[in-house]
């Protein structure tokens, strides 16, 4: 890529199981007036358009850029709607910068979980003529594609609880999860049970919160901050649709999204050169079965890479320093929240749980069930 | 832009109130392989897949994801982006950022509603904010109605001029093999229709329909290899409106107006000063018989209060010297989640030359499409039959 | 604003209510009129990859072909994954705890999604061979199954 | 050969989600206020000096935060109005409203905002013109749960003539 986009502010709620007291725009208004205030930057001055991301079926509004049009600067100005996870911002951004026809967009995601009952709206997501009338959600078809990993590879019930254990740890040093703590490999697998093999402590649990974010072209970048995060790769890709349609231990979908990304970032040996990975496992398997998408190790051998330590904060190839979305955060936001704390990770600002020196971090997210779309996104430093 | 982005193909299906026969994604398949036949690809040669519909208003949450078979997106990067009626315009702005950045050369946008099959009052009345006017809503008839009387009580029109338009709209649908209500109506018949809102009869409204429509982008190079008849993309501009502040109803509104501020800053962009002489072909997205009038004078084809008389001197009849909506428009057909996609696509069809018997007799070098959605919101898209247009 | 954080925390339920009417296409009533007339379960043959697929569709997800070829499969098949569901939401048609499981029918290259039941939880797996039992009264969805069991 | 035309087949599904709205700060005070003290709060930006209604955490116009509350008076101008013959549904009831009925955009004095509600006149245009001064009726007190339907309608001061010139047909 000649030109170029980077990442310059960003700004999170704190994470909390409940927030009855805003409603959504004033949860939004909070992290946008927040980057806003960072940067320095004005609405009506700087910002070229907007990028929200939310789904009308979560926020209980349809069109519901509705009610976040006139908080994030969007009267009488360009504002345009993911529905989508919150990384797909971060790609369309980007594209919008490299167009030419923006140069400093602001992003939002935002999700009150705690509104609505997440099986019921994910229930919707399934096709309404073979599929919908079975009740399955999210958690129901993620234990499928859980058993169906854990047989194919032999991942043991230990290796994925390593990844609850490792990702609860690390949120206690991020002051802004919820769920967090030590908690040891029997705690976890005899949490009570939801959807064999999925027990309590293995599902992102349901977290309110939002993620704004501004991208600028190299140009505005340079002249807003010092330390311009670069977005350096981008990758989308769409699965097969039916639960049935693919193997649920494979990721041709993540696979090529990340291949993408990586291409476009010049990046040939992942497990080398990726100093950091912050991705997006709402269930605690899928940080496994990701890592091996993502290229971080061979199909099948991500209980192998957690096993080694690989992955711990001080790990050979740290995942999810931040606590991940285990730790609590909202459906829709987390792949913004992914890039928010790998551009942390970049500007050396993760606090406690601070990688090191980090040259590249990788942020993924994911969309539908079973990782039905992917998007990864490389980061680096200048 | 950083790239020129061309109109390479397109495609939609027919346009019904009722398609037992097909599946949202069978529907969605339609127009897909009638925009790859009518630009001589195939699924292969296409980089991305952009879907876009009305947000649940199917009941169905990520309808991209199911949508993929149909559109031939398993593989494929692509992202849904949603902004209500306005959406399938903003999809083909999407799509032309795609190529205009480089990454992508060749972008597939998909836009469908399947109507019957939704609850549509429901949701629509969702739009209203939950603890503010929901027991109240699904107004819009309501809303258009008041657009309708403050016209009338301003600037003197009388409800025959809304019943023009929707002649107009209705005969030249019946030009359109694609088009929903093809009706061989007059204006008698409009002001005999149903009162729902006065002065909106069932016939100022738009009706519900099924229907799908497919768009493809290339850059330049790929445009000029591949494609006999590229359409030029040549600006793009998108305004939203506030939540609450829902003045375009007041004709007398001091107030800025999305529709003002987005056509000034295309035209500004294009250095358009007479946009009536600039365009050669207009297609608006007008819900009602009244917005379409409005649109005249937002748009600058006439001063303030003198819409009702382009439509009383047949000046936007498809003969007519500033033709707008040849296709009979959103009166005629109204897929909501495609509606502003085929503004655009109608659009292009016109500088091809190949819109058939709704052909406008005159020249076409440029055009211009609106849309129209949320709460006030548009997204407005010029285009040209060459770069020098 | 001090005095509006001590004031009540003001909430309002409500409930978004949409009636839907899913068309499931020709190829797809011919599907239900079968399994609820004849008790069979059809899929669909894509000749260019060579593969079966349910549920039938007119487009082959994989290869982007027309698909026009109505084959029957099952009604034996292997069990891909399964879980123990222990919650229950009303958009169950089933109270907790229940078995999905996914079966890939014989003949078919794809899985369906559905319901296992008659099985010992402790026993049951991967692998594992079932069939259909198809509900008393069908009616034209794919609730016309009402689960698979073991064989 | 004459073909039997296919059964085809549909699958109805009500979709069904529930959901806890929370008012959020402003509108929670605008609710109390009218619940228990018959008031009906606007807010004021402190850029362009908008009495805005309903209450909300920014003036989209300026993008500046609001925090001055302004008491509106209870009588206001009709602004924009219909009537409505279409048996529109309540959502939050499943029950449509009997109609006809007047509908219209209220001005309270005091406002920059328009409130939209019933207008509780007779639907004949003769009986309803803009410009026509109207007050708010509330629900009884023991009735009212902080909701926009605590106010039951607009009606007419009386007294009022309509003015000559406004003939709308």
């Amino acid at each position: 890529m000649t030109a170029r986009v980077a990442i310059v502010g960003w700004a999170q709620t704190k994470y909390a199981p409940r927030l009855p007291a805003v409603n959504y725009p004033e949860l939004a208004y909070e992290v946008i007036s927040q980057v806003l205030d960072d940067t320095g930057l004005s609405i009506e001055r700087d910002i070229s358009n907007s990028i929200s991301c939310s789904h009308d079926i979560w926020d209980g509004q349809t069109i519901s850029d509705i009610s976040i049009n006139d908080v994030i600067g969007g009267h009488l100005r360009n504002e345009e709607k993911m529905a989508m996870d919150g990384s797909t911002a971060v790609y369309y951004g980007a594209i919008g910068i490299l167009s030419g026809e923006f140069d400093c967009t602001l992003l939002l995601a935002h999700t009150k979980m705690s509104q609505t009952n997440r099986n019921i709206v994910n229930n919707t997501a399934f096709d309404p003529i073979y599929t919908r009338m079975l009740g399955f959600d999210y958690t129901s078809a993620a234990a499928l594609q859980a058993n169906r990993y854990m047989y194919k590879y032999g991942i043991s019930h230990e290796q994925v609880a390593k990844v609850v254990k490792k990702n609860l740890a690390n949120a206690k040093l991020n002051p802004l999860a919820h769920q967090k703590g030590d908690f040891s490999i029997s705690d976890i697998l005899s949490s009570p049970l939801v959807a064999s093999p999925l027990r309590e402590l293995d599902i992102a649990p349901d977290t309110d919160g939002a993620v704004a974010m501004i991208l600028a072209s190299e140009e505005k970048a340079r002249e807003i901050t010092n330390d311009p995060v670069w977005v350096l790769g981008l990758g989308t890709c769409y699965d097969a649709y039916y639960l049935g349609d693919r193997d649920l231990a494979e990721f041709m979908a993540l696979q090529k999204a990340a291949q993408r990304a990586y291409t476009m970032a010049g990046i040939k040996n992942p497990r080398r050169e990726i100093d950091v990975v912050e991705l997006s496992e709402d269930f605690s398997y899928q940080e496994l079965l990701w890592t091996e998408g993502l290229g971080l190790c061979a199909p099948g051998d991500g209980g192998v890479l957690v096993d080694s330590g690989a992955t711990q904060i001080n790990g050979r190839i740290p995942v999810n320093p931040s606590g991940g979305l285990l730790s609590g955060v909202p459906a829709n936001v987390a792949g913004l929240n992914r890039v928010a704390q790998a551009s942390m990770q970049i500007n050396g600002n993760a606090g406690e749980y601070q990688v090191g020196d980090v040259r590249i971090a990788v942020a993924h997210g994911h969309s539908g069930y079973c990782g039905q779309h992917h998007c990864v996104v490389v980061l680096g430093k200048e | 832009m950083n790239r020129n982005v061309a109109i390479v193909g397109g495609g939609q299906t027919y346009h019904a109130a009722r398609r037992h026969d097909v599946n949202q994604v069978e529907m969605v398949n339609e127009a897909i392989r009638a925009a790859l036949q009518d630009a001589q690809m195939s699924i292969d040669e296409i980089d991305v897949i952009l879907i876009s519909n009305m947000e649940f208003f199917e009941g169905t949450h990520m309808t991209d994801c199911w949508m993929v078979d149909g559109c031939g997106a398993y593989g494929k990067p692509g992202v849904k982006i949603t902004t209500g009626g306005t959406v399938g315009a903003t999809t083909i702005c999407a799509g032309a950022h795609h190529v205009a950045s480089g990454l992508f050369d060749t972008v597939l946008c998909v836009a469908f509603e399947k109507q019957e099959e939704g609850d549509t009052g429901a949701i629509l009345s969702g739009v209203a904010h939950p603890l503010w006017g929901r027991s109240l809503a699904g107004a819009a008839v309501g809303y258009f109605a008041m657009m309708g009387s403050s016209y009338m009580a301003t600037w003197g029109a009388k409800e025959e001029h809304s019943a023009m338009v929707a002649v107009k709209a209705r005969q030249n649908a019946r030009k359109n093999p694609h088009a929903h209500l093809k009706l061989d109506i007059g204006i008698e018949d409009v002001l005999n229709s149903r009162m729902l809102a006065w002065p909106i009869r069932m016939l100022d409204m738009c009706p519900a329909s099924n229907g799908a429509c497919a768009v493809i982008l290339s850059d330049e190079k790929t445009a000029k290899a591949r494609c006999k008849k590229p359409v030029w993309i040549r600006a793009m501009e998108t305004a939203h409106n506030e939540q609450f502040e829902l003045d375009w109803r007041d004709v007398t509104t001091k107030r800025p107006i999305f529709s003002k501020a987005c056509s000034s800053r295309i035209y500004k962009k294009l250095g358009v000063s007479k946009p009536s002489e600039y365009f050669d072909v207009f297609e608006i997205y007008e819900p009602a018989t009244w917005a379409e009038l409005v649109w005249y004078e937002n748009l600058g084809l006439c001063e303030p209060g003198e819409g009702f008389k382009l439509i009383e001197k047949g000046i936007t009849n498809i003969d007519g010297p500033i033709p707008v909506n040849p296709s009979g428009g959103v009166l005629s057909t109204n897929c909501i989640g495609a509606s502003a996609m085929l503004r655009v696509w109608e659009a292009a069809l016109q500088i091809r030359r190949d819109a058939g018997r709704h052909q406008v007799p005159k020249d076409v070098h440029r055009t211009l499409s609106t849309a129209y959605g949320g709460t006030n919101w548009t997204v407005m898209m010029a285009l040209s039959k060459t770069l020098d247009d | 604003m001090s005095e509006q954080s001590k004031q009540e925390i003001f909430e309002v339920d409500q409930h978004l209510i949409a009636h839907s009417n899913y068309f499931a296409g020709k190829m797809g009533s011919k599907f239900y009129t079968t399994l609820r007339d004849k008790k069979k379960i059809l899929g669909v043959k894509c000749l260019k990859c060579n593969k079966v697929l349910w549920p039938p569709r007119k487009t082959c997800v994989f290869c982007f072909s027309e698909l026009t070829q109505m084959v029957e499969i099952g009604p034996y098949g292997t069990l891909e994954s399964f879980t123990l569901v222990t919650y229950s939401e009303p958009v169950h048609p089933r109270k907790a705890p229940f078995v999905y499981g996914i079966v890939k029918l014989d003949g078919a290259d794809t899985g369906m999604a559905h319901f296992i039941d008659e099985v010992d939880i402790d026993r049951i797996c991967i692998g594992m061979r079932v069939r259909p039992v198809f509900s008393k009264e069908r009616n034209g969805n794919i609730l016309d199954i009402s689960y698979f069991k073991p064989v | 050969m004459a073909r039997k035309a296919q059964e085809l087949i549909s699958i109805p599904i009500t979709v069904d989600v529930p959901y806890r709205f929370a008012a959020g700060s402003y509108l929670t005070r605008f609710f109390i206020e009218l619940r228990d003290n018959d008031k009906i709060f606007g807010i004021k930006c402190p850029q362009c000096g908008r009495v805005q209604l309903p209450p909300r955490i920014v003036c989209a116009q300026c993008h500046v935060k609001n925090e001055e509350w302004v008491e509106l008076g209870n009588e206001g101008t009709l602004v924009a109005f219909t009537i409505m013959y279409f048996p529109l549904t309540d959502p939050t009831t499943g029950k449509p409203h009997k109609s006809p009925f007047v509908y219209g955009s209220v001005r309270l004095d005091g406002a920059t905002s328009v409130l939209d509600h019933f207008i509780h006149v007779e639907p004949d245009m003769d009986k309803v013109w803009v410009g026509m001064r109207c007050k708010l009726v509330l629900r009884p007190k023991n009735v009212r749960i902080g909701d926009l339907a605590d106010i039951q309608y607009f009606e007419p001061l009386e007294g009022q003539k309509r003015p000559l010139k406004q003939m709308t047909q």
